[in-house]
């Protein structure tokens, strides 16, 4: 890194979290994982529809680098988009609530798979078209430091992190963003999921300096380096270092992160495109095992101990999908629901998905 | 000669006949090749075509629509696959600028003879921004035309008249229609581009739709036949150019019209339709034309408010019990 | 107290009095800062706002555009400048699938209040890539809101709400008006949203326009009152939400109908109007809906070509009387 | 220069061509210049209209890059397009009906100063959306390759020149085209027209490595290399290398070409944002000056040839004038002509401008 005004810890000598914060993210990516498989059950049972694209084996990533920024530091993403929302913080029922279609899911069953906001995790979505979240996400940064300079008048003290994959590096609107970032000197931190794959493209097929996408930033004179995304303790120091660098700095960051999706793109997907020999080779390093191995040898848990944190989240799942299940459908009237701010015509206003309305009074209840 | 053949057949049939006639032609779009396209539309083409006429290409609408379009500028007649037009819209400036306007703004020197082609519509719970229609926006542009097939058999004249034309042509493809089967001769045929069809004769209204809704349509017509309102449907087939005269004739005899679109209302195929023919059935008309479109919303996620949002067969029978006074 | 400014500054004022009450606006797009806008509508506002809130852009329509939109759902409220609307097509994506869909998608979590303006329709002789009249495609679009003035009163009460609305809206300004000068209040106004306005009382025949076409309605309204044809003239003003009440208050009295509109024809705001008017009037309607709308052809380059393409009085005079029987 | 299959010639190593082909590109240079001149007068005098942008400073580019070119290898550019057409052997004359908005004009008065297409010259536009020739110039890279390869099951044998602007580096679709050459491996240059500015924001106020924009290739691991831009030997002898080395090689490159526009961006530009300093520094540098004054040092002309050669050039586009000012308006049928190539409706189908149909008439002729 060029230049830093604050102390910044290099990656390898950030120190590994305690215990306890060890443990959550092994709870995390348990939790995705599980989402997931019972995502692709209910898809297969048809509780859910539409696309769904899940995060089997890039957990590291998702919980690696939520794990080193604040909880109030921007996160977003594409349409791959479980995991970040759940590492966010999105409880798991209300996930499954929005994948089933049901009016306590986070976007009212509008959204879907593809859709998982929560702003009061800081969650700004989920987004379909490959690409459009990186605008978006120069727009997330740009705010926090309007909002800090020039309506508080102090200095920019937040982080976006914008999760794109190595296919979106295609998309003309990147480059725009990554310019704007650059030029504007926004924090924020492109942080590519390079699982090899899009669709059933491999990144050296259809993307020139495929095997050094770090070359991308070169072309806006962007700090980059790339990492290896399969481990969430290296995932977190390396992320860590950059989250303060560009806190520090105000200035976007490049960041490749090696990983691999463990199942096709989306349910259709026979994956032809790729040998058993390759997927076996990269489940190998599944980062779930390789955290749980590292507790073990550290001897910070015990073996039964992860399995009776498995079987938690298990049960947690579990009642999560039940008790979606049991949310009912929207009402027809929420057609019209939501897609002006005021009321005309046939459009009827907006109002927050259920369990932010009930957070809210909960603490109107807390502070009266 | 026909047999049952699927509509993704049909288009490939459609492709794969021209190509073979023409070197020309090449097919090209994200997943095409290997993956044999997302909806299984090129499935084979690869192998009998080989890689360098049926190309795989990187997430970037705007670069190789627009290379489609430079490469008629020397000859070549590209067919560019949207994996769904509602990717079309980061290349909107390519195929609303530059396709229609070459010819114009080069005095006739350059036509450009391309087929854009894709899913086009809400398939099965995709969400807002996977469930354009993209008709209404891009109809308002003159220079290019824009075909909707509704079965196998249209979907196969079509598109090769699509190809064989020498302006660009829009082909829209429901998703949802892509393993309905019909019958498709074995010998070769075209489909002049710009002509109606009925696809129900009746004399007590005239249904408009094309693409999907023609099928909302025959659904609501059967319906409506049990309460004695013989519907005509229309299956408009081409969107531009827009064969008024078939609707001009049914209306003529019907006297009520239901024009059914699956676009948002406002500024659409569907208004366009009614503005027309009241214009041209004036004095024919005892009611005005009633429309039936998506509803004025984003796509929803949910399956149940997603089928609401169509312009289903209650919706039309709805609309047509009021257009005949029989409400 | 009235003042005569021009259209431009009166856009200028909307934006810089919202900005002196609300640090949340800022304005963003290429050369709006040290070269004042392409078109001098921002001219000292770098000077007045500086550099963090007036903001240079490079040529990234789809870039800063989402930008704009990102940064409403951290409370925000961008104003976005497309040097001319013609330049947003490479936007088209973020500006049609996130900004007005973003409270859908998201459940109500994120509304989008952000303006985009810019000028638009054919400017003087700037060929077919850079005249767009973006109205009749965007208009599609559910989630959005969409003004036109026509006057510097209007254009600042209209700009002025537009920044406080909750919603996108897009504010479509047409370069060749930018220069003409109106009345506006000293003291603070707005105008709401949607409400349309009668520009010149009649008994004959109803003509609708928006934008610019006012100036032609009023040139044709001129002509034809010499022939003892009273035209009543309504501004739209706004596209989205439209005031067809207005309309058909006015069609009642009149009982026939011009739409007048700078877009091409098909599916557009002006068969909009045209089925709206014929679904709320079908009794009142003594003939169908007129339209006059640009010729449906890329806009040329050639001043007297492009001329003959606009939907100028000529035209609209020979509607008029092919409305009312007087041809 | 990495890997050649054929001897390529450095560009220190290219022959100065002989005296005729450097009378050849003063004349051009000369007649760009003065067909600017006039241009801007005939907006002054309101015979033009629309936007006007001018090339006047940059004649070494155009003429340089164009003629190391072959005369079938595909050129396209911007709206800033009369010297690429003027360099390529568009008439004056034609060039100016166009101006005029007259029948005669390349695009029969249809298209304007920023549409100068002329097929016969394998000039492709003349395209006024920035950025959006990019994705149709790799079309024709494209295109050259499909038919002498697939068609013709030859070896890819033609080299296409995009020309573009400093300003549209910052457009995703050049950024697309840019991967899409690298790719498919095609035989295109883009030639960046670096002249420091885009409309009034100087470069290195919105591009990120402004500084060093060749680091825009490296995103896609594409040959580059700076040039400048003023001398058109120079030019001439840097683009050769290279545009033999993309025949030979069928892969892209890009060209940074130093430069400077003489002219406010448009017609309209008041040009605040830089110095009259700044400006004289560059107008020294005068790329005809610079040619006038080695064909006379290098005694290869006299002071009186080159001012009689200004004279004829002067005498030329007069009479190009006049004779575009006597070329009648299009006639309003001409509104609904060239929409669609086929009659139906209002259309009435498509023809070649006057001047192509009189020269494949003569052609004709000649043969019979
Ligand atoms: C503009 C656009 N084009 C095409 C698609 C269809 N599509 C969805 S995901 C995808 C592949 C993206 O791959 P990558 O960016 O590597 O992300 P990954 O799926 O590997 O997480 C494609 C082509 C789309 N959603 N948007
Ligand atoms: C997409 C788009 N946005 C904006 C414009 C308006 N515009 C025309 S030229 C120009 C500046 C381009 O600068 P550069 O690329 O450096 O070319 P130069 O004018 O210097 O030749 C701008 C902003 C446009 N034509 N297209
Ligand atoms: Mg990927
Ligand atoms: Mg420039």
């Amino acid at each position: 890194m060029s230049t830093t005004k604050t102390k910044i810890l290099k990656a390898h000598e950030v120190p590994v979290p305690d215990v306890d914060v060890l443990k959550g993210w092994l709870l995390d990516m348990l939790r995705i994982r599980e989402f997931e498989v019972r995502s692709m059950q209910a898809y297969q049972n048809k509780l859910a529809g539409g696309f769904l694209h899940v995060y089997n084996g890039q957990e590291a990533v998702a919980v690696g680098c939520i794990g080193a920024m604040r909880h109030t530091d921007p996160v977003i993403t594409a349409y791959r988009d479980h995991g970040h929302a759940l590492a966010r913080g999105l409880e798991p029922k209300i996930g499954f609530a929005e994948l089933f279609g049901r009016i306590d899911g986070c976007a009212k069953g509008k959204g879907g798979s593809m859709h998982f906001f929560d702003r009061d995790n800081h969650m700004f979505g989920g987004h379909g078209i490959v690409g459009a979240q990186c605008p978006l996400g120069t727009g997330l940064a740009f705010a926090t430091k309007y909002n800090d300079e020039v309506i508080n008048g102090g200095t920019s003290d937040s982080v976006t992190a914008c999760f794109l994959g190595d296919g979106a590096l295609n998309q003309g609107s990147v480059h725009e963003a990554m310019n704007l970032a650059a030029i504007f000197d926004l924090p924020i931190i492109f942080c590519v999921e390079n699982n090899r794959y899009a669709m059933g493209t491999s990144i050296d097929r259809c993307t020139a300096s495929g095997d050094q996408i770090t070359n991308r930033a070169v072309a806006f004179d962007m700090e980059a380096r790339t990492i290896r995304g399969m481990d969430v303790i290296e995932v977190y120091r390396e992320m860590k270092e950059i989250v303060e660098w560009v806190r520090s700095e105000s200035k976007p960051f490049f960041l490749d992160i090696d990983t691999y999706r463990f199942k096709g793109h989306s349910m259709s997907d026979p994956r032809k495109y790729r040998t058993h020999e390759e997927e076996a080779e990269f489940e190998a390093n599944d980062p779930i095992d390789k955290l749980s191995r590292y507790l073990i040898s550290e001897k910070l848990m015990k073996e039964d101990e992860i399995k009776a944190m498995s079987k938690e989240i298990r049960t947690e799942i579990r009642e999560a999908v039940d008790w979606a299940k049991k949310s009912p459908l929207p009402d027809v009237s929420e057609l019209h629901h939501d897609v002006y701010a005021d009321v005309w015509g046939p459009f009827t206003g907006t109002s927050l998905p259920r369990y932010m309305q009930e957070r809210s009074a909960e603490e109107a209840g807390d502070g009266s | 000669m026909a047999r049952e053949i699927e509509f993704r057949e049909a288009l490939r049939e459609a492709m794969s006949e021209e190509m073979r006639i023409d070197p020309r032609v090449f097919l090209m779009g994200e997943e095409v090749a290997d993956y044999h396209g997302a909806y299984k539309v090129s499935k084979g083409m690869l192998e009998e075509f080989g890689p360098r006429r049926i190309i795989d290409t990187p997430i970037s609408e705007s670069g190789f629509a627009g290379l489609g379009i430079g490469a008629t500028m020397l000859g070549l007649r590209p067919i560019v696959e949207f994996m769904s037009w509602s990717f079309s819209l980061v290349a909107a400036d390519q195929i609303m600028n530059n396709a229609p306007k070459i010819l114009y703004m080069s005095g006739g020197q350059f036509g450009c003879p391309i087929v854009f082609r894709g899913n086009d519509g809400a398939g099965g719970q995709l969400g807002s921004t996977h469930s354009w229609c993209v008709e209404s926006l891009y109809a308002n542009v003159p220079g290019l035309k824009m075909i909707i097939p509704s079965d196998p058999y249209d979907a196969k004249g079509l598109l090769k008249s699509a190809i064989r034309d020498d302006n660009p042509v829009f082909c829209l493809e429901s998703e949802r229609l892509l393993s309905i089967k019909g019958d498709v001769p074995e010998e070769e045929y075209v489909i002049p581009i710009g002509e109606a069809v009925v696809r129900r004769a009746g004399t007590d209204c005239t249904l408009v739709g094309f693409g999907r809704t023609v099928y909302f349509c025959e659904e609501a017509a059967e319906e409506l036949a049990k309460e004695g309102i013989e519907c005509e449907i229309l299956d408009m087939r081409s969107i531009r150019p827009l064969d008024l005269d078939a609707i001009v004739a049914s209306v003529r005899k019907t006297n009520y019209c239901v024009v059914v679109d699956q676009s948002w209302s406002f500024a659409s195929v569907g208004s366009e339709v009614a503005a027309e023919v009241h214009k041209a059935c004036f004095d024919d008309l005892d009611n005005h034309v009633h429309r039936v479109h998506n509803d004025d919303v984003p796509a929803p996620y949910s399956h149940e408010l997603e089928q609401e949002m169509l312009p289903h067969a209650r919706k039309i029978c709805e609309a047509v019990r009021a257009a005949t006074y029989n409400a």
